[in-house]
């Protein structure tokens, strides 16, 4: 048996599952062409909103993959932290200031900004 | 089931879209003090349509579509505010209409109404057409033909230009206003956003130039008032103003707290504003939020007065010119920095010092001459000082991400119905 | 091997879901669609780990594919034309060689689980899993870890230096431009000169033709 | 086998937590907001008020746009919701006592917070209108810069207790609570949780510049089902804020569970009474900070913790 996990996954289910139902209990008005008109103010879109959409912080994402990647050493890490003593602190230690030094390279270079 | 959720509901508030007419936006901010009703940021989460008083001729087809765009079954009240013309009457057929002097019973009666099922909800105003012919159309019958063209469901695909950083994106052209929560009322500001940083912009003033106005300032143009009543109705515009900046920057209960002090001050009570101008400090609204937002150099400052010229540094204000002001000991405050937040800064200390005036000014008089000094800027006889304000914004958000447009727009404290009527485009500059 | 039958039945759907899901990807024609079914078949992979007591990685899988899709969505959406398929499009290409090498994949796949002789250790203990990967990271393996460190640093100067336009030292393309031919010639006129050129670079647009 | 409740009365636990969570939420915000703003307290008002709201909501019809993408919209607030459950149902409610306490429940709740990302994102593009569309993207930036220091800050307190699962962590603060143990930790993991529920100051993607951003063209039941997830995904950041820093179920005199609804009440008085407090940054501004402040001292943190340990 899965154990905790089982029980986990029946709560996500039946939350989605409940919050679908709630949701769903609205009947749907408002299906007129003026009612289902995107509201910005009061005049109607020129265009479909849903374009090639330009995500200014392009380059943090990809910072973001690096670190995310990261986070994968540390939980075993932080687990045998305390029986492994000085070695893993500074084998942490080190690793995580050769990432640090990333930051502060996209720091300078302006990588956090909007583009 | 749903008769029990209708009386339980009873005891919520009622859900409301407020449209003000330009000449009503005072009473009609009030509301955000009244209870039992809960003014809605968008249309979508009210289903109940106030109209404030007589809505200038270039608000009645946006008003048209954030009825059609309420939750169902909606309703319109028609707040009068003893106005004689009757375009709303005759574009909503069917608003209840409401003389009294405070709105709120007709609104909870109306919601009430609605809820017991007495109240039909009002049928869509606008005609039911797709804008554009698309059905049928194209290989799956979408609307559209290749990848990016035709008129897939109705409306046409965004196209691209160039950006600032060398990438060639989509943009999108986009009317916001002139009923956007944020914005003051009439501006309709039209943008290309590329992603969320605006690119090109202009704007259309959609309010009705109204030269008579019905403000003390407005008054004291012809015939002398009281210094008092003039400085404290300079204290309370700039606390309104203060209120809506703090509402658009999300805190909605603080907001409450300055809109009431604004109907409570009373001469003399600059310590008040002070404590004010702490507290926002305090909460990091000047350091946090808006220091280094839309800077405004002298330079671009043409023709433009009031609170956002001295924000700037330029020291200049018409009371400097009245003895009355001189046997005051009036000097004008100016601060360097000329962004949003030292336009903030501005009005909260010209609010304080506004009431320390009124404060000492006795009975003496001013105005009569023709020019005087309102809240916003130089008012002289047929032009208001949004006029140059106004022509600043298109320059002024261009390159900006949205919610920092926003903000620098709100911190212009415009009026569209003293700006005159104008169309003013800019493009992106790089 | 000793499985009870709520873990089959749980098993036998996620494998189902995770193979339906992928195979939407390529039947949808939204970006963002497609992005988010591929987020959820590797959620099904990662509980399919889970079932497998391989817990933690199972659980990192999900975690870090959430933030990856997400991405993938958003890189989409930025460069694909049409990326919400408003108008309906195919999502595949060269549709027979695809359809060759997917199966051939998957045949060779499919034949080496069967055939190949697994060892029978069923797993019993899962809360051990996590602290047998640290331990390894920090002993063996330590090498390959910090080389990871290493990897994922150049990671990040590299990124930042290909996307990134502006840096310290001024618009990326100042410095790409390359130097002129003629030691007398201005530099300023060689990068006219290529703007220019780039501007005769036919557009790429779908359906005004 | 680490103790759990069987899936049907571990369901009805924490459907009841979470609507039990939200409704307090409601009436928190109402409290707080009514203080802030001075006006007079009417505590019957305050305490109907959400349960009014909510039938109001469900009374009213439900619209739509053009061209929505329908599926992805109606899943986004039911996963925020089923988020804020799996989240919840990881944190022990008393000794011995969890609704569902993997070895490795950390990990499953940091995956819990990365989909928050997934929820906000499907919930703002699937409307296809300008407004909810700049909200959706403000929050991928947004969860770019938080999540690291979120998973970092909350890490910190794994080390002492040598394992991922959150019950140890409890454990491992008997004789010392984290709050005092990682002074740095509790005051980040407020900032982050603020930004990992978007609330304010931190609420980019549904802000008031936006007219509510990703929710201004929900309305009716969908509103009430987002709201309500929202508030859930609070509850759900409060309840672990008391579990990893404040000792959880640890306490003298009350029973262990009292301990845990006390704790998890009085970090959600914090979050929003800050809400009600601090001015919002701006979402450029915001990014900055996280990657250049928030994580480097979330990274010290982590250190600090460690070398405790030597």
């Amino acid at each position: 048996m899965l154990g905790p996990l089982e029980a986990a996954l029946a709560v996500f289910v039946a939350a989605v599952g409940l919050t679908l139902a709630l949701r769903a209990l609205g009947d749907v008005g408002g299906a007129t062409a003026p009612e289902r008109l995107p509201y910005a103010g009061g005049y109607p879109p020129r265009v479909h909103a849903w374009s090639r959409f330009h995500a200014r912080y392009y380059v943090m994402a990809f910072v973001f993959l690096a670190f995310d990647m990261e986070m994968v050493y540390m939980y075993p890490w932080a687990v045998v932290f305390a029986r492994e003593g000085a070695i893993a602190f500074v084998e942490m230690g080190w690793f995580i200031l050769v990432l640090l030094l990333g930051i502060f390279y996209t720091w300078r270079e302006g990588g956090f900004d909007w583009a | 089931m749903s008769r029990v959720l209708s009386r339980i509901a009873l005891r919520a508030d009622a859900r409301v879209f407020c449209i003000a007419g330009s000449q009503s936006r005072d009473e009609a901010r009030l509301l955000r003090l009244a209870e039992g009703i809960h003014l809605t940021g968008t249309p979508r989460a009210a289903n109940v349509l106030l109209i404030a008083g007589e809505l200038d001729a270039g608000l009645i087809a946006p008003a048209l579509v954030a009825h059609d765009a309420l939750s169902p079954p909606r309703a319109t009240v028609w707040w009068r505010l003893d106005t004689e013309e009757a375009l709303v009457s005759k574009n909503f057929p069917n608003a209840f209409m409401e003389d009294d002097l405070d709105p709120v019973p007709a609104l909870r009666r109306v919601h009430e109404e609605l809820l017991a099922g007495q109240r039909e909800g009002e049928a869509p105003l606008l005609p039911d057409v797709e804008p554009a012919q698309w059905q049928g159309i194209g290989p799956y019958g979408q609307g559209g033909k290749g990848m990016t063209g035709g008129v897939p469901y109705g409306r046409p695909m965004a196209e691209r230009a160039d950006d600032r950083d060398g990438l060639k994106l989509d943009y999108l052209p986009v009317r916001i206003g002139p009923l956007f929560a944020p914005l003051p009322v009439g501006l309709a500001l039209d943008v290309k956003l590329q992603g969320d940083v605006i690119q090109g912009a202009a704007f259309e003033n959609l309010a009705d130039a109204s030269t008579d106005g019905t403000s003390i300032f407005h008054r004291a143009l012809r015939v002398a008032v009281l210094i008092r009543d003039l400085e404290l109705a300079r204290a309370r515009s700039h606390l309104e103003w203060l209120s809506d900046a703090v509402a658009v920057a999300g805190a909605a209960s603080l907001s409450e707290r300055i809109l009431r002090l604004a109907q409570q001050v009373a001469p003399g009570d600059g310590d008040a504003i002070r404590a004010v101008e702490r507290t926002l400090r305090r909460r990091g609204f000047f350091d946090w939020s808006m220091r280094g937002v839309g800077v405004l150099k002298t330079n671009a400052l043409e023709g433009v007065s009031g609170p956002v010229a001295r924000a700037s540094g330029l020291s200049i204000d018409a009371r400097t010119k009245e003895a009355a002001y001189e046997r005051l000991g009036f000097e004008p405050l100016t601060q360097d920095a000329g962004d949003a937040a030292a336009r903030w800064i501005q009005r909260v200390r010209e609010a304080a010092q506004a009431l320390d005036l009124a404060g000492q000014a006795g009975d003496e008089r001013t105005g009569g001459s023709g020019a005087i000094e309102s809240p916003r800027g130089l008012l002289t006889d047929g032009a208001g000082p949004s006029t140059a304000t106004a022509r600043l914004v298109p320059s002024l958000v261009v390159g900006m991400e949205f919610g920092e447009a926003v903000a620098t727009v709100v911190s212009l404290d415009l009026d569209m119905s003293e700006a005159q009527p104008l169309d003013n485009h800019v493009s992106a500059a790089s | 091997m000793s499985t009870s039958a709520p873990v089959d039945v749980l098993f036998v759907l996620f494998a189902a879901g995770a193979i339906a899901t992928a195979y939407l990807v390529f039947r949808t024609d939204s970006m963002v669609r497609a992005a988010y079914w591929l987020l959820a078949s590797f959620v099904g992979v990662g509980a399919i780990l889970v079932l497998l007591k391989a817990e933690f990685v199972g659980l990192v899988l999900m975690l870090m594919m959430a933030g990856e899709m997400t991405i993938m969505a958003f890189v989409m959406v930025m460069f694909m034309m049409n990326p919400a398929g408003l108008n309906p499009m195919l999502m595949v290409h060269q549709h027979k060689t695809a359809i060759a090498a997917g199966v051939t994949s998957f045949l060779v796949l499919a034949g080496a689980a069967l055939l190949t002789d697994f060892p029978n250790a069923p797993a019993t203990q899962t809360s051990r899993a996590t602290e047998e990967l640290g331990t390894e990271l920090l002993g063996e393996s330590m090498l390959v870890f910090e080389t990871a460190g290493a990897a994922l640093l150049g990671t990040m100067v590299g990124a930042v230096a290909v996307a990134s336009r502006r840096g310290r030292y001024g618009d990326a393309e100042e410095g790409s431009i390359e130097p002129p031919l003629q030691p007398d010639e201005e530099w300023a006129q060689a990068s006219a000169h290529r703007t220019e050129e780039d501007e005769h670079e036919p557009s790429v647009h779908g359906g005004h033709s | 086998m680490r103790p759990y409740l069987s899936p049907p009365l571990a369901v009805i636990t924490m459907i009841g937590v979470l609507i039990a969570g939200s409704y307090a939420v409601a009436v928190l915000e109402e409290i707080a907001g009514t203080l802030v703003s001075r006006r007079p307290l009417r505590l019957t008002y305050v305490f109907w008020a959400p349960l009014a709201t909510a039938a109001l909501l469900l009374t009213q019809g439900r619209t739509s746009t053009e061209r929505p993408d329908a599926q992805a919209w109606a899943l986004a607030p039911a996963l925020l919701a089923g988020l804020a459950a799996v989240g919840l149902a990881v944190i022990p409610i008393d000794q011995n006592t969890s609704v569902a306490d993997p070895a490795a429940g950390f990990v499953l709740y940091s995956a819990a917070i990365s989909y928050v990302m997934v929820a906000v994102y499907l919930h703002g593009w699937s409307a296809n209108s300008t407004l909810p569309l700049i909200g959706a993207y403000r929050f991928i930036a947004q969860a770019f810069a938080f999540q690291i220091p979120f998973l970092l800050v909350l890490l910190a307190p794994a080390l002492p207790a040598e394992s991922l699962a959150i019950s140890d962590i409890v454990e491992a603060q008997e004789s010392l609570w984290n709050v005092v143990r990682q002074p740095l930790g509790l005051p980040i993991f407020l900032v982050v949780s603020a930004a990992a529920t978007f609330s304010l100051p931190l609420d980019f993607p549904d802000a008031a510049d936006l007219a509510g951003g990703t929710s201004s063209e929900v309305s009716a039941s969908h509103r009430l089902a987002w709201r309500g997830a929202r508030a859930g995904l609070l509850v759900m950041v409060a309840a672990m804020g008391a579990s990893a820093f404040l000792g959880g179920w640890q306490g003298p005199w009350l029973p262990g569970w009292l301990w845990v609804i006390l704790k998890t009440l009085l970090l959600l008085v914090i979050l929003i009474a800050s809400s009600h407090t601090f001015a919002r940054l701006r979402i450029e501004r915001f990014v900055v900070l996280a990657w250049v402040v928030l994580l480097p001292l979330s990274l010290v943190n982590i250190f600090f913790a460690g070398a405790l340990l030597l």
